[in-house]
C-alpha cells in the first residue's frame, strides 16, 4: 500500500504532465507581436507539437499571452481577462515592450514592466521575438509547470493587495468587479 | 440478478470504449490535419492530456444551474444513445438495455444533449453563444431532413424500425444497405457532415468569429465533461452508421472472445473509414454561411433522400 | 334530480354568483368560480359512470344526456384544466377590472364545453357548443376596444363553423330522422357514398375551433389577446372539443367504411393528412419569428393541433391512438406554458422576448414549469410529449401510405426546437434586465397549478398508461376493437418497441452520477457568478447594459426560408373578404331608387319565369 | 517639370477672392494662410466653389516659442489632382476655434483628437471627452510643455537600465565594464 504521500506525488506528477503538455493560449493580441502568433502556430514552427492550442475565450484558456506593449487603457482589459481566466494559469510576456517598456519607455500612455500588475512566469525579449524563441519561451515555461514553479495564480492572489495598488495608480477611475473566491 | 450485474458491467465497458475511441479519433484526425497542413502535429493521445488538464483546473466558473448542468445533459443524452445502440451484432459482451435500438428514439434522444448544451449556453448570458445556438439549431433543421429521409427509407423498405433488426438483415442477405440503397446512404452521408460540425459547416463554433459560440463561458471540468460527452457522441454517430449502412459489425454466430475482438477490429476499421469523409471534406473547404449550409442540406441530399425514399417504397 | 342537471345547474349557478359577487366582495368572483368548478368536477369524477344516459324532451324533440368512454377522455381535459386554471386565475386576475364579466363568461364556457361533453344529440350539442363560443368570444374582447378586431375575427369564423355545422345536422335530421350522434354514426351518415356534404360540412364546423389550415387565421391574435388564465383552458382545451368532433366524424368513416368508398375515404385521409401537415409546418415558421412570447406560444398550439390532426386522418388504431394522446399532453403543457407565460407577465408586466430576460434566478419554479412543458412539447424524450411523437411518426411509417407526410412533419418537429428554444431563452435566460430587477416568483396559487401539470407529464412520460387507458376505451366506442397498451411500453405493429421505464432509468442514473461529479469535483474552487461576468473581450458590461441577443434571432433560418414566407394565409382571406365586398358593392347597384327600374326587374323576372316554365314545373 | 502654372492659377483662385497670402510648395502642393475668423469662409469656398471636396486630414502644431498653435486643413480636389493646405495661428492660451464638422462630418474625429491631444476647444463639438485615452488628468500630452519622459518615470516603473534612449547593450557595456561581444557588435548601430 503506498502512503497519501506517494500517491498524492504520483497525481501531482500527471496533473503537471498534463498541464504541461497541454496549454491553451490565450493570444492577447497587443502591439505588434500578435503577427508572430500565426508564424509561431502555423505549418514551419507548429506548436500544436507541444500541444499548444489558440483558445478562444479565457474562460477555456491557460495562459495568456501579452503580445507586445500595453497601452494604459488595454491594461485594464488584461487585468479583467486575466481575472477571468481559471487556476492554474500563466503569463508569459512577449517582447521587450513587456519586460521595460521597449522602444516606448518614455511613452505617456504604455506601461513598461508587466510583472508591476500581473504576475509574470515567462518573459520572452526580442523586439519582436521570433517564433523559436516563442517556442523556447514555451519550453521555459512548460518545465516550470513541470517542476510546479508556476504559481501564477496562487502569486496573485496572495499579493492582490499589492497588484491593486500598482493597477489602481494607472486606472484612476477604478469600476471593477471584485476578484473573489 | 446476475444477468443484470453482467448489464451494468456490459454497460460500463461500453461507455469506456465509447469514450476511448472518440477520443483517440479526435486525436488521430488532430494529428492527420496537421500533417495535411505540413506541420508536425500533436501526439494522437493529445485529446487525453487536454481532458486530464481541464478537469485538474483547480478553479471553476459556474454561471447558475442550467449553466452548471448543460454538461450533465449532454453525458446522459450520449449515454443514453449508447445504451440503445447495437454496438456489437448479438454480441455477449456489449449487451443495451433495449437490444432493439428503436430509430425514432435515437432520433430524438440525440437531440436532448443539445437542447440542454443550448439552455445551460443561454444562462450564461454570453451573447456569443446565444448567437452560436441560434445558428447550431438552425443548421439542425438543414441537415436532420436528408437525416431523416434516409432512415425512413430504411424503415419502409425493410418493414422495421430497429436497428438490430436492419443488423439482422444485412447479417442474413449478405449485402451491405449500402448497396441496397445506395441513394439514402448518400443523403445520410452528406447529413452526417453537418453532424459533425467540421468546416465548412463549423460556423456554430467559429473560434474566432463567435469566441468558440456555445462553449464560450465554459471552461475546467465543464469543458473537459463537454469533451467527454462529444468523444461518445461522434463514436455513437459512426457507429449508428455503420450499423444502418456498412453491415455493422461482429457475428451473432461466433460469440467467443476472439469472435468479439475481431468484431471491435472490424467496427475500428469501418467507423474510422467513415470518419474520414467528414474531415476529408472539411480540409478542403472553406466555411459556409448559416443560411448557406441550410440551403446546402436541403439542396442534393434531400434530393438524393427523396429519391432513396422512393427507391424503398417501389 | 338528474345528476348531469346537477353538474350543469352547479356550474351554471356559480357563473351567476361569481357575477354578481363581485359587486359586493371584490376579488370574491375568482374564489367562487375556482370552488364551483372544483366541485362540478369533483361530482363529475366520483358520482358518475361511463355509460350513463338521460333522456328527456323539450319541445317535442327527444335529446339525451350522456357519457360515453370518449367523451370522458375529453372530460379530463376540461375539468382537470379547468380546476387548475381557475386556481391559477385567482392570483393572475386580481386587480383586474370587470372581474364579474370575466369569470361568468369563464365559467360559463367551461359549462358548454362539459355540456358538448355530455351531449348525446345534435341539438344539444349544437346549443352548448353556441354558449362555449359565444362566451369565449367575449372573454377575447375582454381587453377592450384594441382587441374588438381579433373577436370580431374569431366570431366570424366561428359563425362560419356553426352555419356549416348547422347545415349539416339539419341535413342529417332530414335524411336520417334522428338527432342522435350514436344513430347517426350507425346508420352511416358520416359515410363519403351518399351523402359527401354532410361530414365536410361538420369537419369545416370543428376545423375552426381546431385551428386547422385555411381557418386557422383567428388563432393566433385570439390566444395571444386573451387574459393568459384564460388562454390556457382556450388553447388546452377549447380547442380539443373540435377534436372531439372530428374524431367522431372520421372514425366512424374508417370504423364504419364500406369497400366502395374506400376512394373517398382514402382522399380525405390524404387531403386532411396534409393540411394537418401543412398547419404543422406553417405554424411552427411562424412561430420562430415572433418576438412576443403568447403570440409565439399561440402559433405553436396551432402547430401542435396539426399534429394532431395528422394522427387522426391516418384512422390506424396507433395514429388515432397518438392523436388523442398527444390531445392530453398538449393540453397539460400548453396550459402549462400559457400559464406561464401569463405568470411572466404579471410579474414582470410583459412577455415581449426582446424586454425581458434573465427571469430564471428571479421564477425558478416558473422556469422549472416551462423547462419541463418545452421538454414535452419538443418531444424530447423522456418526458409525454415523446411518447404521442413516438406513436404518431410509428403509425406514419408502419400503417401509413404518405411516408412524405412524415418528412413534413418531422421538418416541422425539428423547427419546434428553435421556437422551444426561444421561449425559455427569451424570458428566462440570457443576461438580466435592470428593469426586471424587482421582480418575484410568482404567487403560491399561480406557482401550484404550474407545478402539478409539469409533475404530470413527467408522470404520462414514465408510465403512458395511465393514459392509454381512458384512451384505449374511448376508442373502443369509436369502433375499435382489441385496442392494446402497456404501462410503459411503446408498441408498434411490426412488433417493435420502446421501453420508457428503460428510458428513465438511464436518464435519471446516469442525471445523478454526473450530477454528483460534476458538482462535488472542486466544490471549492467552483464561483457562482452573474450574468454580466462574460468574457466579452476584457470589456466590463455597463449596469444598463444587456448584451443579450434578442432581435431578429433566427434570422439566418429566416433568409433560407425565405420562400416559405412569402404566402400568408391572412392576405388570401382579406383578398376574399375584398372580393365579397366588391361583390356586395355591386349588388347594392341593384337598387337604384327609382321605381321605374324596379318596375323594369319585374317584368324581367316574369319573362324569365314564362321562358323556364315547362322545366322549372315540369312535375 | 513645369512652371507650375496649374498651381500658381489655382492658388490665385483662392487667395484673390479673401486677400490672404499663399504659395506653392512644389507640384501638387499649394498652401494659403489665413486668420482664425476666415478659416471657415475658406474652406466652404474652396468646397463649394473650387471642388476640394475632401477633407483630407487636420493637425496640429504646438509653436511653443511663438506661444501659438497652428492650425493645418489638409482638402483635395480630385479634378485638378491637388493637395490645399489651408494654415492659421491661434493663441496657445486657452485655445478655441470653430468647428467645422458641419462642412465635413469627418472633421469630428480629428477635433475631438485635438480636443484631447492639444486641448483645443472647439464649440459645439459632439461626443465624449474622452477619445483615445481614458481618464486623462494631466495637462494634454500632445503639448510640448508636457514632460513625457518625466511623466513616465513617475508613473510607470521604470526598469533599471532604461531611463534613456541609448542602446541596452551600451548601458550594460558600460555598467559592467567589458566589451561590447562580437555577436552584438553585428547588430549595432555604429557599425
Amino acid at each position: 500500500m503506498i502512503n497519501d504521500k506517494d500517491s498524492q506525488k504520483i497525481v501531482d506528477y500527471i496533473q503537471n504532465f498534463s498541464r504541461k503538455h497541454s496549454l491553451f493560449v490565450m493570444a492577447y493580441g497587443t502591439g505588434c507581436g500578435a503577427i508572430e502568433i500565426p508564424a509561431t502556430m502555423t505549418s514551419r514552427y507548429d506548436a500544436e507539437r507541444f500541444g499548444i492550442r489558440g483558445a478562444a475565450t479565457p474562460r477555456q484558456a491557460d495562459v495568456l499571452l501579452i503580445t507586445g506593449y500595453l497601452a494604459t487603457k488595454t491594461l485594464k482589459r488584461v487585468i479583467r481577462v486575466y481575472e477571468q481566466m481559471q487556476e492554474p494559469k500563466y503569463v508569459i510576456g512577449f517582447g521587450s515592450c513587456t519586460i521595460n517598456g521597449g522602444m516606448y519607455y518614455d511613452s505617456y500612455n504604455t506601461i513598461n514592466a508587466l510583472e508591476q500588475y500581473i504576475p509574470v512566469d515567462v518573459y520572452i525579449n526580442g523586439c519582436m521575438p521570433r517564433p523559436e524563441s516563442v517556442i523556447s519561451g514555451f519550453i521555459k515555461l512548460q518545465e516550470l509547470i513541470q517542476q510546479g514553479k508556476a504559481d501564477n495564480g496562487k502569486r496573485y492572489r496572495e499579493n492582490l493587495e499589492w497588484y491593486r495598488t500598482n493597477q489602481k495608480k494607472i486606472i484612476k477611475n477604478w469600476k471593477m468587479p471584485d476578484y473573489n473566491w | 440478478m446476475e444477468d443484470l450485474g453482467l448489464k451494468i458491467f456490459g454497460a460500463i465497458l461500453t461507455t469506456i470504449m465509447a469514450f476511448a475511441v472518440g477520443m483517440t479519433y479526435g486525436g488521430i484526425v488532430r494529428k492527420l490535419t496537421a500533417r495535411v497542413q505540413n506541420r508536425f502535429g500533436p501526439p494522437f493521445y493529445q485529446n487525453f492530456l487536454d481532458l486530464v488538464k481541464l478537469q485538474s483546473k483547480k478553479t471553476n466558473i459556474a454561471h447558475g444551474f442550467m449553466g452548471h448542468t448543460a454538461p450533465v445533459w449532454i453525458i446522459i443524452a450520449s449515454i443514453t444513445v449508447l445504451m440503445f445502440i447495437p454496438i456489437l451484432n448479438g454480441n455477449l459482451w456489449f449487451p443495451n438495455l433495449n437490444f432493439h435500438g428503436d430509430l425514432i428514439f435515437i432520433l430524438y434522444m440525440m437531440v436532448f444533449g443539445s437542447l440542454g448544451m443550448a439552455l445551460g449556453a443561454g444562462q450564461t448570458g454570453n451573447p456569443n453563444s446565444a448567437i452560436g445556438v441560434t445558428r447550431g439549431l438552425s443548421m439542425m433543421v438543414g441537415y436532420e431532413i436528408p437525416f431523416v429521409l434516409a432512415l425512413v427509407a430504411l424503415m419502409v423498405q425493410y418493414h422495421t424500425t430497429s436497428i438490430q433488426d436492419l443488423m439482422q438483415i444485412q447479417h442474413e442477405s449478405g449485402t451491405w444497405l449500402i448497396f441496397s440503397n445506395p441513394f439514402a446512404f448518400l443523403a445520410a452521408l452528406f447529413a452526417s457532415l453537418g453532424m459533425f460540425r467540421y468546416s465548412p459547416f463549423d460556423i456554430v463554433g467559429a473560434p474566432a468569429e463567435l469566441a468558440s459560440g456555445p462553449m464560450s463561458e465554459f471552461g475546467g471540468k465543464y469543458l473537459g465533461t463537454m469533451m467527454t460527452g462529444g468523444s461518445i457522441f461522434s463514436f455513437i454517430k459512426l457507429t449508428l452508421y455503420v450499423d444502418l449502412f456498412l453491415g455493422g459489425a461482429g457475428n451473432p454466430d461466433h460469440i467467443g472472445i476472439w469472435a468479439t475482438l475481431a468484431g471491435i477490429g472490424v467496427l475500428l476499421i469501418k467507423t474510422f473509414t467513415l470518419y474520414m469523409v467528414p474531415v476529408f471534406y472539411g480540409w478542403v473547404s472553406p466555411r459556409y454561411r448559416t443560411e448557406q449550409a441550410i440551403r446546402y442540406f436541403w439542396g442534393w441530399p434531400t434530393a438524393l433522400g427523396i429519391i432513396g425514399l422512393i427507391w424503398a417504397v417501389y | 334530480m338528474n345528476l348531469f342537471f346537477i353538474i350543469l345547474l352547479i356550474l351554471f349557478s356559480s357563473a351567476i354568483l361569481a357575477f354578481i359577487s363581485n359587486r359586493i366582495v371584490r376579488g370574491s368572483s375568482g374564489i367562487i368560480a375556482f370552488i364551483g368548478i372544483t366541485a362540478a368536477s369533483i361530482l363529475f369524477f366520483t358520482q358518475l359512470s361511463i355509460g350513463s344516459t338521460y333522456s328527456f324532451s323539450l319541445g317535442g324533440i327527444q335529446m339525451q344526456f350522456g357519457l360515453n368512454s370518449f367523451t370522458y377522455l375529453f372530460a379530463i381535459i376540461v375539468l382537470g384544466l379547468g380546476v387548475m386554471a381557475s386556481l391559477y386565475s385567482i392570483q393572475y386576475m386580481k386587480g383586474k377590472e370587470r372581474l364579474g364579466y370575466f369569470y361568468f363568461n369563464f365559467v360559463l364556457t367551461i359549462l358548454g364545453m362539459v355540456g358538448i361533453i355530455f351531449s348525446q344529440d345534435f341539438i344539444t350539442f349544437f346549443i352548448f357548443w353556441e354558449i362555449m363560443t359565444w362566451s369565449s368570444y367575449l372573454i377575447v374582447i375582454y381587453n377592450g376596444y384594441s382587441v374588438s378586431k381579433v373577436g370580431i375575427k374569431y366570431m366570424i369564423f366561428s359563425a362560419l363553423g356553426a352555419y356549416a355545422m348547422l347545415t349539416a345536422i339539419v341535413s342529417i335530421k332530414g335524411i336520417y330522422g334522428s338527432f342522435m350522434i350514436k344513430d347517426a354514426m350507425a346508420a352511416g351518415a358520416f359515410n363519403f357514398t351518399d351523402h359527401l356534404y354532410i361530414p365536410i360540412l361538420l369537419l369545416i364546423g370543428f376545423a375552426v375551433k381546431a385551428a386547422l389550415m385555411p381557418l386557422h387565421v383567428w388563432a393566433p391574435k385570439a390566444y395571444s389577446m386573451s387574459p393568459m388564465s384564460f388562454t390556457a383552458v382556450f388553447s388546452g382545451a377549447m380547442s380539443k372539443m373540435g377534436i372531439l368532433g372530428m374524431g367522431l366524424v372520421l372514425a366512424s368513416i374508417y370504423s364504419h367504411a364500406s369497400p366502395e368508398d374506400s376512394v373517398n375515404s382514402l382522399i380525405l385521409k390524404q387531403v386532411l393528412g396534409w393540411l394537418g401537415g401543412i398547419t404543422a409546418v406553417m405554424a411552427t415558421i411562424y412561430a420562430l419569428i415572433q418576438t412576443d412570447a403568447k403570440k409565439l406560444l399561440a402559433y405553436s398550439s396551432i402547430a401542435q393541433l396539426g399534429y394532431i390532426v395528422v394522427g387522426l386522418s391516418t384512422g390506424t388504431q396507433l395514429g388515432v391512438m397518438a392523436a388523442l394522446f398527444l390531445a392530453v399532453v398538449h393540453a397539460i403543457f400548453k396550459g402549462t406554458l400559457f400559464m406561464a407565460a401569463g405568470a411572466v407577465e404579471k410579474q414582470a408586466g410583459t412577455t415581449d422576448m426582446t424586454k425581458v430576460s434573465g427571469l430564471i434566478r428571479k421564477m425558478p419554479f416558473t422556469f422549472f414549469a416551462s423547462l419541463i412543458s418545452i421538454i414535452a412539447l419538443a418531444g424530447v424524450p423522456p418526458l409525454g410529449g415523446f411518447v404521442g411523437k413516438w406513436m404518431l411518426y410509428e403509425s406514419l411509417i408502419t400503417e401509413s401510405d404518405s411516408y412524405f407526410l412524415v418528412i413534413v412533419i418531422f421538418f416541422s418537429s425539428t423547427a419546434a426546437f428553435l421556437y422551444s428554444y426561444r421561449f425559455l431563452f427569451g424570458l428566462f435566460l440570457g443576461q438580466e434586465e435592470k428593469e426586471t430587477e424587482h421582480v418575484k416568483e410568482a404567487p403560491l396559487t399561480m406557482v401550484i397549478p404550474m407545478t402539478i401539470l409539469a409533475l404530470l407529464l413527467i408522470v404520462t412520460g414514465l408510465y403512458p398508461g395511465i393514459l392509454f387507458e381512458p384512451i384505449a376505451h374511448g376508442m373502443e366506442y369509436l369502433g375499435y376493437s382489441n385496442v392494446n397498451w402497456d404501462m410503459s411500453v411503446l408498441n408498434n405493429i411490426w412488433g417493435e418497441q420502446t421501453n420508457m421505464s428503460y428510458i428513465f432509468t438511464s436518464i435519471g442514473v446516469v442525471f445523478v452520477v454526473v450530477i454528483l461529479f460534476i458538482s462535488l469535483k472542486g466544490y471549492k474552487g467552483t464561483r457562482n457568478v452573474g450574468t454580466k461576468e462574460i468574457s466579452t473581450s476584457g470589456e466590463i458590461p455597463l449596469e444598463h447594459e444587456n448584451l443579450t441577443y434578442q432581435l431578429d434571432y433566427y434570422k439566418p433560418f429566416e433568409r433560407a426560408a425565405a420562400p416559405l414566407y412569402k404566402r400568408s394565409m391572412n392576405k388570401i382571406w382579406n383578398d376574399i373578404g375584398n372580393a365579397l365586398e366588391a361583390v356586395f358593392n355591386f349588388t347594392r347597384r341593384i337598387y337604384t331608387g327609382n321605381g321605374q327600374t324596379y318596375a323594369l326587374f319585374v317584368i324581367i323576372f316574369l319573362v324569365i319565369l314564362l321562358i323556364f316554365k315547362d322545366s322549372l314545373f315540369a312535375n | 517639370m513645369t512652371d507650375l502654372i496649374k498651381e500658381q492659377k489655382l492658388l490665385e483662385n483662392v487667395t484673390n477672392p479673401f486677400k490672404i497670402k499663399g504659395r506653392v510648395i512644389r507640384n501638387r502642393r499649394v498652401e494659403v494662410f489665413c486668420d482664425k475668423e476666415t478659416v471657415s469662409s475658406v474652406l466652404l469656398y474652396a468646397k463649394t466653389q473650387l471642388g476640394y471636396i475632401h477633407l483630407a486630414h487636420m493637425t496640429c502644431i504646438d509653436w511653443i516659442d511663438e506661444n501659438k498653435f497652428e492650425l493645418v486643413y489638409t482638402i483635395w480636389s480630385p479634378v485638378e489632382k491637388v493637395h490645399l493646405f489651408v494654415k492659421t495661428k491661434i493663441d496657445r492660451e486657452n485655445p478655441e476655434m470653430e468647428n467645422i464638422d458641419r462642412i465635413w462630418d469627418q472633421a469630428n474625429t480629428y477635433e475631438r483628437e485635438m480636443r484631447e491631444m492639444f486641448g483645443i476647444e472647439f464649440p459645439g463639438l459632439k461626443g465624449e471627452r474622452d477619445f483615445a485615452l481614458e481618464d486623462w488628468e494631466e495637462i494634454p500630452p500632445m503639448r510640448k510643455d508636457f514632460d513625457t519622459h518625466n511623466y513616465a518615470q513617475q508613473t510607470y516603473f521604470n526598469r533599471p537600465g532604461r531611463e534613456d534612449a541609448k542602446d541596452v547593450r551600451e548601458t550594460l557595456v558600460e555598467r559592467s565594464g567589458t566589451e561590447v561581444p562580437d555577436f552584438a557588435k553585428k547588430y549595432s548601430r555604429e557599425r
